[in-house]
This record gives C-alpha cells, structure tokens and sequence, in this order.
C-alpha cells in the first residue's frame, strides 16, 4: 500500500489531500507511478498538462522521475515551494 | 544548538534573541531575520492582500530545514541557529518566519541567516496563498528566489 | 527614517526591533545584527578580557554612521534603519552594537545591515582598549575588517 | 587659534585630550601642521615612527596630508578605528 499526500494547487485540483493506494503492478519508480497515476485520473492527468510543475516526495525527500518506489512508501505530490 | 518550529502562534522577537544568547554564552555575534507579511504581492499589483494561508507538509517541513541548517553548519561556524515558521491563516503586518544565528563573528552569522532564508524559500514544503478583494491565488516562487539560491552553490565552488 | 545613537547606556533588541516594525509600517523584512564582547580578542590569545572600553570622538562618530546609512540607503531601498553603538566601559557578554534594517524584501536588509556593520567597524571614530589580566591593550582593526570593507566597493564597480 | 584633539592611543602617548594652537605661520595643509606638531612635540614625532598610522581628520571628516586647514578648524589625530 501507498500513502500519497497532495498539498496546496495539487490538493485543491484533485478535491482531495490524501488517499491510499494498493502499489500497482509493475511500478518501480516516480516516472511508472506518475504513468499509472494520469491514466488512472483524468484531473491528475490535467496537472501535468498546466504550467506550473508537479514536484514529488518519496518519504519527504524529494525525488525525480528515477526514484524508486517500493510498497510502504509515502508518497506527495505538490507544486514548487513557496515558503519564507 | 539548533531549534527549528513550525506553528501557528506567533513568536518574540525580543524573546527568541534572548533564547539565541544564553543558547551561545561565548557569542560575539548574533543575527536576526524576520519575514512579515506585504499588503500586496507584486509592486504591480494594486489589490490589497486580505490574508495569507500557508499550508505545509508535516514532517518535511522540519526535515527540509533541518538539511539548511545541517549545510549552513558546514559552511559557517555558527554556535546557535533558531528557525521559527509559521502556518494557517496570516493577515499582513504579521510575522512569518524568524531566522536567528548566533556565531562568534559577524560574517558566519549574517551570510548564514541570508543562506538559511534563501534556502528553506525554495526548499522547505511550505506554500502560500493569498486572498485579496480579486480572488484566492497560489504564489509562486519568484525568480529572484531562485536566483538567490543558486548564488550560494555557485559561491561553493 | 533612520536613527542613530552612540551612548552609555544598554539597549533592548525586542523594542528596538518593534520600533523598526512600526518606523516601516509596510515592511516585509526585517534584519537586525547585535555585536556583544567576546571574553577573548585573539583566538590564539588564553587571556581572558575583564573590560573592554569604548572611546570615540563625540559628534563625528555620529556624522560617520549618518555617512554609512546614506550610502546604504543609496544601494539599497530600506525603509527605517537603527544604528546603537555603546562607548564606555564594557564586559564580557555585554552588547555592543546594533544594527537595524526594515526593508520591503529580504535581500535589501540583510545586505544592508552587513553593509552597514563593515562600514561603521572601518569608518567611525570608534576604539577599543581591551582589559585583560596581562593588561591594558589598544585592539588594532583586524584585516579581515579591512577586506570585508573592501568587497562592497568592488561590488559596486 | 585651532581646536586639537587627540584620541585612544595617541591621547595616551600625548597624555592630554585636547589643545588649543595659534595658527603656526606657513601652514595651510595637513602635512604643514604635521611637520610643524613633529619638530615642536618629541612625543608627537615618536608617534609618526611607530607602526600603527595616525589619521587625522579636519573639522570632524578624515583628511589626508594635502587637505586644507585654516583658523578655527577643528583638528584631531587618531589610530586607526576599532569599533563595531
């Protein structure tokens, strides 16, 4: 199982913050979840259609399209900082 | 010694310099910055700001700006670093994130305090909207935020 | 607004930096750096310092820190800045100097206030005699106070 | 008549704060009233032998030995600054 947050734009276009998910077969990495994930839900596919980026975390740190993803993750999806 | 919080309730200024003082007795240095919120976002925008929201990611919050004082440690000789920032609704005038370092001399502690602020800018998870009478909007990064960071790798080589 | 004050008596960082917030009341950033005596000079030096005093020339040291403010105020947009310099017998741990800078962004007051602590350490009639068990002794500037003047004017270029 | 004063370690070689000097004749310039203060002052002289410079600053703001002086200027000379 993945635990997957979104925070701030993210958040507000899925209409949802957190949610479970069962690890899909077959993906390993950022890139594979993000695959599955736009072909899955068509307001997550429009994200990363828009201007602005969608950063990821794997376990708080964040990762790019290589990282790896295993069962157990914490997983979040999120725009650019903009803290301070 | 370092402290990092993030929390809703505003902080002291005057309270927190002292906290850096006796945190740092041999201290010849101490440097404070504090950030408040601006009535407005861009110079060229004439709507007033009504309210700030910042949202952050629990955990990596403190985790991110644990990693920017970990590398200011390695850059600055620093003898007590204290971050406050704050989340939930923020009306302007209020404060929103402190940044104090205490070091035995002057330049460790205020290239620190401007390296830790632009770094937790661009790499905290922390991320602000704005309410004014036009509508709710997402700020994003500016590039001069960006800028400001990439200066200090640049000046590490 | 900018205030500048060279006395005997101890200051408050707490009220002087609410002072600043209510001198700019549109800041978004404020800087404040206070200098407190060291209890050594030299980091290769075990004598331990009683005292330190401070002589300065009484109404020239006021119209060099004025000087440095305004080239500060040339370089950067500040908004109110604050300038505390204590003479007189001091001790260990006590603070001797501090700077002040409300600024509408960060980068303004943070190089600012260090501006201003380079220029006013090179260029105000300030001295310091240190007192320690092995005696009196006039603290010479240091190089690095020297160079750390002379970046800004190759910053400048 | 000019205002002289003298401070840190050049009051304490000198052993006083302050004087007060008629206008020597032929001196218009820093450097005239320096080699005038030399030849009249051995303690004055033995100060421009050490190694920490004099400054000297004319009507409060730091002159070097071609600046002007004239009657009723306020002259002082000092170490180098040490504050902050």
């Amino acid at each position: 199982m993945l635990q997957i947050h979104y925070f701030a734009s993210v958040r507000e276009a899925l209409g949802r913050g957190e949610e479970q998910l069962e690890l899909p077969a077959g993906v390993t990495t950022v890139a594979e979840l993000v695959g599955h994930l736009r072909e899955a839900d068509a307001a997550f596919d429009r994200l990363h259609e828009g201007s602005r980026p969608v950063l990821v975390a794997v376990n708080q740190v964040v990762a790019n399209r290589l990282g790896k993803i295993a069962d157990g993750d914490e997983i979040a999806f999120f725009p650019p900082m903009s803290g301070g | 010694m370092q402290r990092i919080s993030v929390q809703s309730e505003d902080f002291d200024v005057g309270a927190e310099y002292r906290r850096l003082c006796s945190d740092a007795p041999g201290a010849g240095a101490v440097a404070t910055f504090c950030g408040l919120v601006r009535d407005y976002h861009d110079a060229g925008s004439s709507d007033a700001v009504r309210e700030l929201q910042l949202e952050h990611y629990p955990g990596m919050t403190e985790r991110c700006i644990g990693e920017c004082l970990r590398q200011a440690q390695q850059r600055w000789k620093l003898l007590a670093v204290r971050v406050i920032h704050r989340v939930g609704s923020l009306r302007p005038g209020e404060q929103i994130v402190f940044v104090g370092v205490a070091s035995h001399h002057r330049a460790d502690a205020l290239q620190a305090a401007s390296f830790i602020m632009d770094s937790l800018k661009s790499e905290a998870p922390l991320w602000k909207k704005q309410c004014s009478s036009s509508g709710e909007e997402w700020i994003d990064i500016r590039d001069s935020d960006r800028e400001a960071l990439s200066r200090w790798s640049a000046a590490a080589e």
